[in-house]
C-alpha cells in the first residue's frame, strides 16, 4: 500500500541521557533510519503535550520521547516521571481523538545505550511505516 | 388567480420554518413545521462520564437549562440508586420553582405578551417588548425586569450559574444554603408571590375583560381534542419536580399513569422525512397521522396539559385560580390551545406559593446535602423526568459499570407537542387564510397558534442546533413563496 | 452623526448567550440608549434582507454567537463580516466550538441511525430518515447542507475580538460593549475577560498550598468537597489554572470546579494539552504502574480537557493562526 | 529590527562532506527566510572557521548564527565564543548536529543530504526566536573536593595542594590508599607498591592544604559549578583523631589477645581485633573500633583495657556521627573499583573449595606486611608445588561483565613470576588472550614465558576437589580444542574489576552520569576524558573504567589540572538555561511551584504571583511545560523556539 511512504518522525530527547546516547551512536557510527529527527530539551520534564500535537499537526507520523531511566537517572530529580505522567494521559486523549496512541512512543535510553537507541529508532520507524501515514483532521491544520 | 408576492426574499435557513402550501383555490392545502439541522448530543455524550451529563445536556438549551440539569441529575440519582438528602431535595425544588417563575414570566410578558397585551391585530412594529412597555407603563415594565432579575440572581446563588447551573450531583447538590440566607429567601418568596398575583390580574384584565381577545382564545381555530400528559403528585395535582406521569384522554378520563421507568412502554416516536424533529405519540393508541381525537395517539404537554391532567392544585391561591379557570372555559380537559397562557400564569402563582412553603422549611438550611453514590444499579440505566415549562422532559442514560455513558435517550417537551403544534398551525392556517388573502394580522393569528405552546426549538431538536426564530412561508400551488414572515419564539 | 449601529446574531446556539445579554437587565436600557441595535433576532423581527440593505462596514460591531454548522450559517457570517467594522465572536461556541463541538470527534452517520432508526422508542418500519430535499405532490421542502462538523466562527470568517464563556457573564459582555463604545479599541484577536487565569481571582486560591501534589484524582460525585478549600488540592480536577478569568468564579462559588468555558490565555496554543500538562505533572507518584492506574481513573480526558474547545484545538482547528 | 541569519556548514573533513552534499545544503539554506549568508568550510571549529563567522557578523550585520557541524556538547561553547567576539550575544547561536545526528548515522548519501537540509531548516526557524541570554558570573571558590582517597584521589590531591589549592579529601574507609595499599609489587617494573604509595600517603597527611576526612561519606552537594556546598558525614571511629598519637597500644591491650575477626583489608585471608588499623603504615595512624565486634558495644560490659592502655585517653565510646559542611569550587570523583566476587561464578568453587584464591587475596599473601608475612601457603600451611592462575574471571563474559578488565593479564603474569621466584612452584596460566599493551608490558610477558611459566589457552569448565586436598581443573584447551584436566595444589582466580555496589547512590549524590555497568561517564572520550557531563565535576581512575596505576595517575593529574583551570579562572557563568516568570502574565496558580524539584520558585502572597530564585534554578524547564498561563519561559528552550524547531524538522 505505502511502498514509497517514508514516515516523518520527531524524536524529543533529554540532554543528559538520550541525547548523549544519540551522540554516542554517532561516534560509534551506528547507522539508523534517517526518518527520525532529533529535537533536544534539557529534560523530558520540559516536554509539553502541546509539542506532540504540534508535531502531528505539522506532518509527523510518529513521535518518540526518551529520557533518563527511572527511578534515579534523571538529573533533575524526577523530570522523567513528570513526562511519563503526561505521556499516559496524553496517549489516552490521542486515542479518544482517533489518533493511534502507538504513534507516540515513550522510551528510557541512558547515555551509554547507543545500541538501544539504534534498535528503538529502527523498530519505531518500521512500526510507523506499517501503520501508514497519519490520516486525521489534525493534518488539515497544516497551513 | 392573483399572486401575492413579497419578493425578492432570500430565505433564512439554519433554523426552523413553517411551510404552508395553498391549493389551486388559494386555500390552505398543507402546513409543515420544519426543523432543519443536526447537533448530536445522543452521539457525543457517549463515552463521557455520566456525572458530566447535568452540565453537558443542559447545553441543549440556554432558555431552560435548569429543566435539563434537573432531569439529568435525577437520572443520575436513579442510575446510582441514591436518594438525595431531604435538604438537597428541597434545594433542588426551590431552584426549580424559582426557574418556573422566571421562565413563565419571560414567556408571558416578553414572548406572548405582544399578542395578548398589545393585541393580536396591533401593527407589527408595536407587537414587541417596546410595545408592551408602552402598554403597561415603564414602572410596571421595570418592576417585571427587576423581579425577574432578583429571582435569577437567587438562582445564581443557589446553582452557581443561572444559565447552565452547576449544582446538581447524584445524591444531592454541590452547595448548602446558610441559615442566614433565610431572610433573603423569604423576602424573595414574598416578592415572587406578589408578582405572580399581579401577573394573574394582568392576565384577567387583558384577556377576560377584553371580549375580542377572549373570543379569540375560545376560537374553534385553536381547538384540538387530544390526549394530555404531565406529572402529578400523589393527589393528582400539578407537579413540576417529581411524580408519576399521568395521561388523560380527550374526555378527561385517566388513560394511563406510570413511573418514568415505563415511558418506553407508553410512548413512541414517529419520523417524517421533511423535519429533524421526532414526533412523540401514545404507542398503544398508535400514529394515525396529523389528526386529533381519541383514536389518534397525538398528545399534548405544557401548562394547559398539566392542568388538564390534574384534579386540583396543591396550593390554595393556585387551586382557587384553577377552579376559576375551568368554570370560565367550561370544559375539562380544556382543548383551547391559547388557554396555555392562562394556565401558565396560574402555574407562576403555584410556583410562587411552593417557594413560600419551601423557604419556611428549616431543613432547607441543613448541612447534609449529599449522599455519596456507591455504584451504578444492576441495569446500569437511569431515568429522570421533570416538567419543563414547556412540558414533560425525560432523560434516560445507559452506562458501563464505571458510570461512563454508553447511550442516552432524551424526550423533550416541545417534541411531545410537535405533532399537535403541526395540527394547530395547519388548522389555524386553514381557518384564517382564505383565497390567498393573507393579511398581516391574520397571519399573526396563525403564529399565535404555535406560540401558545412556548415551543423551545433548541430543546425540540436536541439532536439539532438550537434555534429560536423561524420563517413562516406561504407558497402557492406552484410551491413559490407568496408570503413570508419571521417568528421569534 | 447617529448612534453607533450594532448587530446581534446566533448560529448553532442554545440561547444561553441571548439570556446572558438580557441578564444585564437594568443596564440593558443604558446599552439600548447608547447604541442603535440594527439586528437582534431574539427581540426584534429580522430578515437577512435587512442585513443586505446595510452599507459595507455600516455596523460598528456585531456580536455573533453559536457555532457554524451549515452553509447558510457561513453565508450569513460572511455577510456580517462585510457589513461590520468589528466582528465579535460571542460565547464559547462561536469562540471555540463549544460543547456541541465535541461532535467533531464522532461521525455523523452513526447519529442519523441512532436517532431515527435505532431511537429507543422510535417506530419506523419504513426506515424513514430526514432528507436534504423533500418532494411530494407539489410540496417541496429543502434543508441546507449540513457540515461534517461544527466550526468556530474564526474558522470561517475573520474575527476581530472574542467574548468568552458558556455563556459569557453579563459583566464580560458589558466590558466588551463599554470598551468598544469608549473607543479604546483593543488589538486584533483580543479576548475579553481577565488577562490572568481563574486562580488569580478565585476566592480559594489562598487556601491552595504552595506545592499542590495529588495522590489521585477523584470524580466530583465521589467526594464531598470542602467549599472553603481549593478543589484541585482536594484531588478533584479543576481547570481554573489554565482557564481565563473574568467569570467571577461562579462555578467555584457554586461548589463545583471550573470546567474551562472561558478558554485559554494568550500564548497557549492548545487548551487541552496544557491542561493535561499540569494535571499530570502534579500527580504525586514515582511508580510507573501506579501512575498508569491512577490516570486510568480519569475516564474521559478528551471530554474533560476539551469540553468547550475541541473544534479550536490543535487536533481540529482548520485555519491555523500560528503560521510561521 | 528583522533577523539576519548566517548559516555555516562544516565539512568536518570528510566526516560530514563525505556523506552530505554540503554545497547542495548550503544552496538550500541560503534561500530560507531571513538567511543572509550561507557558507561551507572545511573545519568550522578551526581558527579561520571562527574568524569567518566573526567577519560576517560585521560585514553582513548578522544577528543570528546557525552552525551545522558536530554537536553542541562538543563545540557549542566554541561558536558561542566566536559570536561573542563578533559582538553578538553568544546565545543567538544555534548549533545543528549534521555529523553525530546525520552523516555518521545515515548510510545513503541522498538521505543524509535531505536530513541535513531539514535539520538546518529547523535550526534556522528556531534561531529566529532566540533572545539574548544574559548570564551572570559567579566567583569560584578555590577549594576542591576529592571523593575517594586511593592512588587517584591522593595524586590529584597532592597536585592541587602543592599548587596552593585547599583540598578536602574524603575517604569512605578508615584509612587511605585504596586498593593499591593492598598490593605487594606493581607490574611491569616489579617495584614495591608501598614504596610508591606510602610517601604519597604521608605527604597527604603532612600537607597543610589537604583536609582529610576518612571513615566519611559525602552526603549532599548543593549549589552549582564554582560554588558547591558539600555536606560530609563523618562516621564515628571511637578513637579521637585529635588525641590519638598512633602508638597502637589500644590494639596491644585489647581484651582479645589474638586477632579473631575477618580482616576486610586482608580480603578474608587475615584476622584483626575489634580495634585495628589496616596495616602498620596506615594513614591516618588512628585505629578504628568496629562496634560489631567490640565487646563494649555488644554487651556494654567490657573492662575496656584498650582505654586503660591508651596514654592519651583517645578512646571515646560515646563518639557520634558528625556533619561537616565545606564549600568548594570543583569536585573530583575518584571512587575506584571493587573486584569481581568470584563466588558468583560457581564453576570455580570459590568460597567452597580450600586453596582457591583470588588475585587480590594473593596480593595480600605476597605482601610482606600482609597476614602471611609474604609467605605463599595453602590452608594447611604447606607450600604449593603446582599453582594455576585462571584469567578473565568475571570478565569478557556475557553473563557477568562483557568488557575486558584490562589489568588482569598483567597481574597474572606478575603473580606467576613472584610465585616461581619465591617458592619455585610450577605455575600454569589459563588465558583467553594475553593482553600486554603497555610500555614494557610485552617485554614483561616474554620474560615470564622464558621463566618457564606454562600458558594454556583454555576455557575452564569446572574445578573439582581430588585426593589430598588437590584440585582438578577441567577445561577446554581452545588451541587443541580438546577437553583436558589439570591437577594443582592452588588456584588463583584472576578476577576482573567492577564498580562499587553503591555506584548508583554515589552517582546521584555527585550528580554524575554512569554507563549501564556503573562506570562514570566522561564528557567525551577524547576531547574531555576526565570531565563529567555535569559542570564543575571531574573524574579519574578506575571509577571511570578499569585501568592500571600509570593510567590512573595520569588521569588523576589531568583531572587535577582541569579542576585547577576552573578554580584559577576565578569566575564561572551562571546556568544559562534558567527560567523567567512574566509577572504580568503569572496568575499565581502555583503549578510551577508544585513541579519545581529545587524549590527555586516561591509564591509572593501580596502580589499573588510566583517568583524564581535563579540561583537555585538548574534549568530543567519542568515549570515551563506546566505553566498554564504561558508566563514562564526557559532560556534557550522557550515554547516558540521548540515549536519552531519541531515545525522545521518536519516541513517548509
Amino acid at each position: 500500500m505505502n511502498d514509497n511512504f517514508e514516515p516523518k518522525i520527531v524524536a524529543i530527547f533529554c540532554y543528559w541521557c538520550t541525547t548523549q546516547a544519540a551522540e554516542l551512536a554517532g561516534t560509534s557510527r551506528m547507522t539508523y533510519a534517517p526518518n527520525v529527527k532529533i529535537v533536544k530539551t534539557m529534560c523530558t520534564g520540559r516536554v509539553d503535550p502541546q509539542f506532540i500535537l504540534w508535531a502531528f499537526r505539522n506532518g509527523a507520523d510518529g513521535v518518540i520521547v526518551s529520557g533518563c531511566h527511572p527511578p534515579s537517572d534523571c538529573h533533575y530529580e524526577d523530570g522523567n516521571f513528570k513526562w511519563f505522567r503526561k505521556y499516559v494521559l496524553l496517549s489516552k486523549t490521542l486515542e479518544q481523538a482517533g489518533i493511534d496512541p502507538k504513534r507516540l512512543r515513550q522510551e528510557w535510553i541512558s547515555a551509554s545505550e547507543a545500541d538501544k537507541l539504534k534498535k528503538v529508532i529502527t523498530e519505531f520507524t518500521e512500526e510507523i511505516r506499517a501503520l501508514g501515514p497519519l490520516k486525521h483532521p489534525i493534518r488539515e491544520g497544516g497551513d | 388567480m392573483k399572486e401575492i408576492t413579497i419578493s425578492p426574499l432570500t430565505r433564512l435557513e439554519g433554523h426552523g420554518k413553517i411551510e404552508i402550501f395553498l391549493n389551486d383555490s388559494g386555500n390552505v392545502d398543507k402546513a409543515y413545521l420544519v426543523i432543519d439541522e443536526l447537533r448530536g448530543f445522543e452521539n457525543f455524550c457517549r463515552g463521557r462520564p455520566s456525572e458530566d451529563m447535568p452540565q453537558i445536556t443542559q447545553r441543549i438549551c440556554g432558555v431552560c437549562p435548569t429543566a435539563h440539569h434537573t432531569a439529568s441529575v435525577k437520572a443520575l440519582d436513579s442510575l446510582y440508586d441514591v436518594k438525595p438528602t431531604h435538604t438537597a431535595r428541597l434545594i433542588r425544588e426551590l431552584m426549580y420553582n424559582l426557574f418556573m417563575v422566571e421562565d413563565h414570566a419571560l414567556h408571558f410578558y416578553i414572548l406572548a405578551g405582544p399578542d395578548i397585551i398589545v393585541g393580536p391585530k396591533a401593527p407589527k412594529e408595536e407587537r414587541n417588548v417596546v410595545g408592551i412597555i408602552k402598554k403597561v407603563g415603564i414602572e410596571t415594565a421595570s418592576y417585571i425586569i427587576k423581579t425577574r432579575k432578583s429571582v435569577r440572581d437567587m438562582m445564581q446563588y443557589i446553582g452557581g450559574k443561572t444559565v447552565h447551573p452547576v449544582f446538581g450531583l447524584p445524591g444531592g447538590v454541590a452547595k448548602a444554603l446558610k441559615p442566614e440566607d433565610k431572610e433573603k429567601l423569604q423576602e424573595l418568596a414574598k416578592a415572587a408571590k406578589e408578582f405572580s398575583i399581579k401577573t394573574l390580574e394582568t392576565f384577567k384584565n387583558v384577556v377576560l375583560k377584553n371580549k375580542d381577545i377572549f373570543d379569540l382564545f375560545m376560537n374553534e381555530a385553536y381547538r384540538h381534542e387530544t390526549y394530555y400528559m404531565g406529572l402529578v403528585n400523589s393527589k393528582n395535582q400539578d407537579e413540576f419536580y417529581d411524580g408519576p406521569i399521568r395521561v388523560v384522554d380527550p374526555k378527561g378520563n385517566e388513560y394511563a399513569k406510570f413511573p418514568v421507568e415505563e415511558y418506553e412502554k407508553h410512548l413512541a416516536e414517529h419520523v417524517e422525512p421533511w423535519t429533524f424533529v421526532r414526533f412523540t405519540y401514545l404507542r398503544n393508541v398508535g400514529w394515525k397521522g396529523f389528526v386529533d381525537g381519541k383514536d389518534s395517539g397525538i398528545i399534548s404537554v405544557a401548562p394547559l396539559a398539566r392542568l388538564n391532567v390534574s384534579d386540583s392544585m396543591a396550593t390554595p391561591l393556585a387551586d382557587h385560580a384553577f377552579g376559576e379557570f375551568y368554570d370560565t372555559v367550561g370544559e375539562k380537559p380544556a382543548h383551547y390551545t391559547l388557554m396555555n397562557h392562562w394556565a401558565r400564569v396560574i402555574e407562576i402563582l403555584y410556583a410562587a406559593e411552593r417557594i413560600e412553603e419551601i423557604v419556611k422549611n428549616e431543613e432547607l438550611y441543613g448541612k447534609n446535602i449529599r449522599n455519596i453514590p456507591e455504584k451504578v444499579n444492576e441495569k446500569r440505566t437511569g431515568y429522570g423526568v421533570v416538567e419543563a415549562p414547556r412540558g414533560t422532559l425525560i432523560h434516560k442514560y445507559v452506562t458501563d459499570e464505571r458510570g461512563i455513558m454508553k447511550d442516552l435517550d432524551l424526550i423533550v417537551a416541545t417534541q411531545n407537542n410537535a405533532a399537535r403544534m403541526s395540527l394547530s398551525i395547519e388548522r389555524a392556517a386553514k381557518y384564517f387564510i382564505k383565497g390567498d388573502q393573507v393579511e398581516e394580522g391574520l397571519l399573526n393569528m396563525v403564529e399565535m397558534a404555535y406560540r401558545a405552546y412556548d415551543p423551545c426549538l433548541a430543546c425540540a431538536t436536541h439532536e439539532l442546533t438550537g434555534m429560536h426564530i423561524f420563517d413562516l412561508n406561504i407558497r402557492n400551488n406552484k410551491g413559490e413563496i407568496i408570503k413570508t414572515s419571521v417568528i421569534g419564539n | 452623526m447617529g448612534k453607533p449601529k450594532v448587530g446581534f446574531y446566533w448560529f448553532a446556539s442554545c440561547g444561553g448567550c441571548e439570556e446572558s445579554q438580557v441578564d444585564i437587565a437594568d443596564k440593558l436600557i443604558d446599552v439600548v440608549n447608547a447604541v442603535d441595535i440594527a439586528i437582534w433576532p431574539v427581540a426584534l423581527d429580522f430578515k437577512d434582507s435587512d442585513l443586505e440593505k446595510l452599507e459595507d462596514g455600516e455596523l460598528v460591531a456585531c456580536f455573533l454567537n453559536g457555532a457554524i454548522t451549515n452553509s447558510e450559517h457561513r453565508k450569513i457570517a460572511e455577510l456580517f463580516r462585510k457589513k461590520s467594522k468589528y466582528v465579535i465572536a460571542y460565547g464559547a461556541c462561536s469562540y471555540m466550538g463549544g460543547i456541541p463541538g465535541l461532535e467533531v470527534s464522532k461521525d455523523k452517520e452513526s447519529l442519523i441511525e441512532r436517532v431515527y432508526l435505532k431511537g429507543d422508542i422510535v417506530v419506523n418500519p419504513d426506515k424513514v430518515v430526514p432528507v436534504q430535499e423533500f418532494k411530494e405532490d407539489g410540496v417541496r421542502i429543502e434543508i441546507p447542507e449540513i457540515y461534517e462538523r461544527p466550526y468556530s466562527l474564526d474558522e470561517v470568517i475573520d474575527v476581530d475580538f472574542y467574548v468568552p464563556g458558556c455563556p459569557p457573564t453579563p459583566n464580560v459582555f458589558l466590558d466588551a460593549v463599554n470598551t468598544l463604545l469608549s473607543g479604546k479599541i483593543p488589538e486584533k484577536g483580543y479576548v475579553f475577560g481577565s488577562r490572568k487565569s481563574l486562580c488569580n481571582e478565585c476566592p480559594l486560591n489562598k487556601t491552595k498550598p504552595e506545592k499542590v501534589l495529588v495522590k489521585e484524582f477523584k470524580r466530583p460525585h465521589e467526594v464531598i468537597l470542602d467549599p472553603e478549600k481549593c478543589y484541585l488540592a482536594q484531588g478533584v480536577i479543576c481547570l481554573g489554572p489554565v482557564t481565563r478569568g473574568g467569570c467571577d468564579a461562579l462555578c467555584i462559588k457554586g461548589g463545583m470546579p471550573c470546567t474551562g468555558c472561558f478558554g485559554p490565555l494568550e500564548g497557549i496554543k492548545d487548551y487541552g494539552a496544557k491542561a493535561i500538562s499540569y494535571i499530570a505533572s502534579i500527580l504525586d507518584s514515582k511508580d510507573l504502574d501506579e501512575i498508569r492506574k491512577t490516570l486510568e481513573k480519569i475516564p474521559d480526558p478528551l471530554g474533560t480537557f476539551y469540553r468547550y474547545s475541541l473544534p479550536r484545538s490543535l487536533f481540529y482547528q482548520k485555519s491555523v493562526g500560528d503560521k510561521k | 529590527m528583522e533577523n539576519r541569519i548566517g548559516v555555516y556548514i562544516c565539512h568536518c573533513g570528510t566526516n560530514i562532506a563525505g556523506k552530505v552534499d554540503v554545497e547542495k545544503v548550503r544552496e538550500y539554506a541560503s534561500h530560507l527566510k531571513n538567511v543572509v549568508i550561507a557558507r561551507t568550510y572545511m573545519f568550522m571549529c578551526s581558527e579561520p572557521g571562527q574568524e569567518m563567522i566573526i567577519k560576517d557578523i560585521k560585514e553582513y550585520g548578522l544577528n543570528r548564527i546557525v552552525v551545522a557541524a558536530c554537536t553542541e556538547t562538543l563545540h557549542g561553547h566554541t561558536f558561542r565564543e566566536a559570536a561573542k567576539k563578533g559582538g553578538l550575544n553568544p546565545y543567538l547561536v544555534q548549533m545543528v548536529s549534521i555529523r553525530e545526528f546525520d552523516s555518521w548515522v545515515t548510510e545513503n548519501k541522498e538521505e543524509a543530504t535531505e536530513k541535513a537540509k531539514s535539520l538546518i531548516r529547523a535550526g534556522v526557524y528556531r534561531v529566529n526566536y532566540h533572545r539574548p541570554v544574559e548570564t551572570t558570573t559567579y566567583p569560584v571558590n578555590s577549594n576542591v573536593l576529592i571523593v575517594g582517597a586511593g592512588i587517584a584521589g591522593i595524586t590529584a590531591a597532592l597536585v592541587l595542594a602543592d599548587s596552593g589549592k585547599h583540598v578536602y579529601l574524603v575517604e569512605k574507609q578508615g584509612f587511605i590508599g585504596g586498593n593499591m595499599a593492598k598490593f605487594d609489587k606493581t607490574f611491569p617494573t616489579l617495584d614495591c607498591a608501598s614504596c610508591i604509595l606510602t610517601p604519597k600517603m604521608s605527604a597527604v597527611k603532612n600537607n597543610p592544604n589537604i583536609t582529610l576526612y576518612t571513615y566519611s561519606d559525602v552526603e549532599k552537594i548543593d549549589g552549582f559549578i564554582g560554588n558547591f556546598d558539600v555536606t560530609i558525614n563523618r562516621r564515628p571511629r571511637y578513637v579521637r583523631e585529635d588525641l590519638c598519637i598512633g602508638c597502637l597500644s589500644c590494639i596491644e591491650n585489647c581484651v582479645y589477645k589474638e586477632p579473631k575477626f575477618i580482616s576486610e583489608f586482608d580480603e578474608g585471608i587475615g584476622k584483626r581485633k575489634p580495634v585495628y588499623v589496616s596495616f602498620p603504615q596506615a594513614i591516618p595512624l588512628v585505629p578504628v573500633i568496629d562496634p560489631e565486634t567490640c565487646i563494649q558495644f555488644r554487651t556494654g560490659k567490657c573492662v575496656q583495657t584498650c582505654l586503660k592502655g591508651c596514654p592519651t585517653k583517645a578512646i571515646d565510646f560515646s563518639m557520634k556521627e558528625e556533619k561537616v559542611n565545606v564549600k568548594v569550587g570543583a569536585i573530583i570523583a575518584t571512587t575506584g573499583f571493587k573486584v569481581f566476587d568470584a563466588s558468583r561464578d560457581s564453576k570455580y568453587g570459590y568460597g567452597k573449595l580450600p586453596n582457591v584464591f583470588t588475585t587480590i587475596q594473593m596480593e595480600r599473601m605476597l605482601n610482606s606486611a600482609g597476614p602471611t608475612g609474604g609467605e605463599i601457603r595453602l590452608q594447611d600451611g604447606s607450600v604449593p608445588k603446582e599453582v594455576a592462575i585462571i584469567n578473565c574471571v568475571g570478565s569478557r563474559n556475557e553473563n557477568f561483565n562483557a568488557y575486558c578488565s584490562r589489568v588482569c593479564c598483567m597481574i597474572g603474569l606478575k603473580h606467576a613470576h613472584m610465585i616461581k621466584d619465591r617458592i619455585g612452584a610450577d605455575v600454569t596460566i589459563f588465558y583467553t588472550d594475553i593482553r600486554a599493551n603497555g610500555k614494557g608490558y610485552e617485554e614483561f610477558y616474554r620474560k615470564i614465558m622464558l621463566e618457564g611459566v606454562n600458558f594454556v589457552r583454555g576455557e575452564v569448565a569446572s574445578i573439582i576437589p581430588s585426593e589430598n586436598n588437590r584440585l582438578t581443573i577441567i577445561f577446554e584447551d581452545t588451541l587443541l580444542s580438546r577437553v583436558r584436566k589439570k591437577e594443582v595444589d592452588m588456584v588463583i582466580l584472576n578476577v576482573g574489576l567492577e564498580p562499587h555496589d553503591d555506584w548508583e547512590d554515589v552517582r546521584k549524590v555527585l550528580n554524575l552520569t554512569c554507563t549501564k555497568e556503573g562506570w562514570l561517564m566522561e564528557k567525551h572520550p577524547k576531547l574531555a576524558p576526565v570531565t563529567s557531563l555535569s559542570d564543575g565535576r571531574f573524574i579519574a581512575g578506575a571509577a571511570q573504567f578499569p585501568k592500571d596505576i600509570p593510567d590512573t595517575v595520569a588521569q588523576a593529574e589531568a583531572a587535577a589540572a582541569e579542576a585547577m583551570s576552573l578554580v584559577d579562572r576565578g569566575v564561572v557563568e551562571s546556568e544559562p538555561n534558567v527560567i523567567s516568570i512574566d509577572e504580568n502574565k503569572c496568575s499565581g496558580c502555583k503549578m510551577c511551584i508544585s513541579v519545581c524539584p529545587f524549590n527555586a520558585i516561591t509564591y509572593n502572597e501580596e502580589k499573588n504571583i510566583a517568583e524564581v530564585n535563579i540561583g537555585l534554578c538548574k534549568g530543567c524547564g519542568a515549570c515551563n511545560a506546566v505553566c498554564p498561563s504561558g508566563a514562564i519561559s526557559q532560556n534557550n528552550y522557550t515554547d516558540d523556539e521548540l515549536f519552531a524547531e519541531i515545525m522545521g524538522v518536519l516541513r517548509e
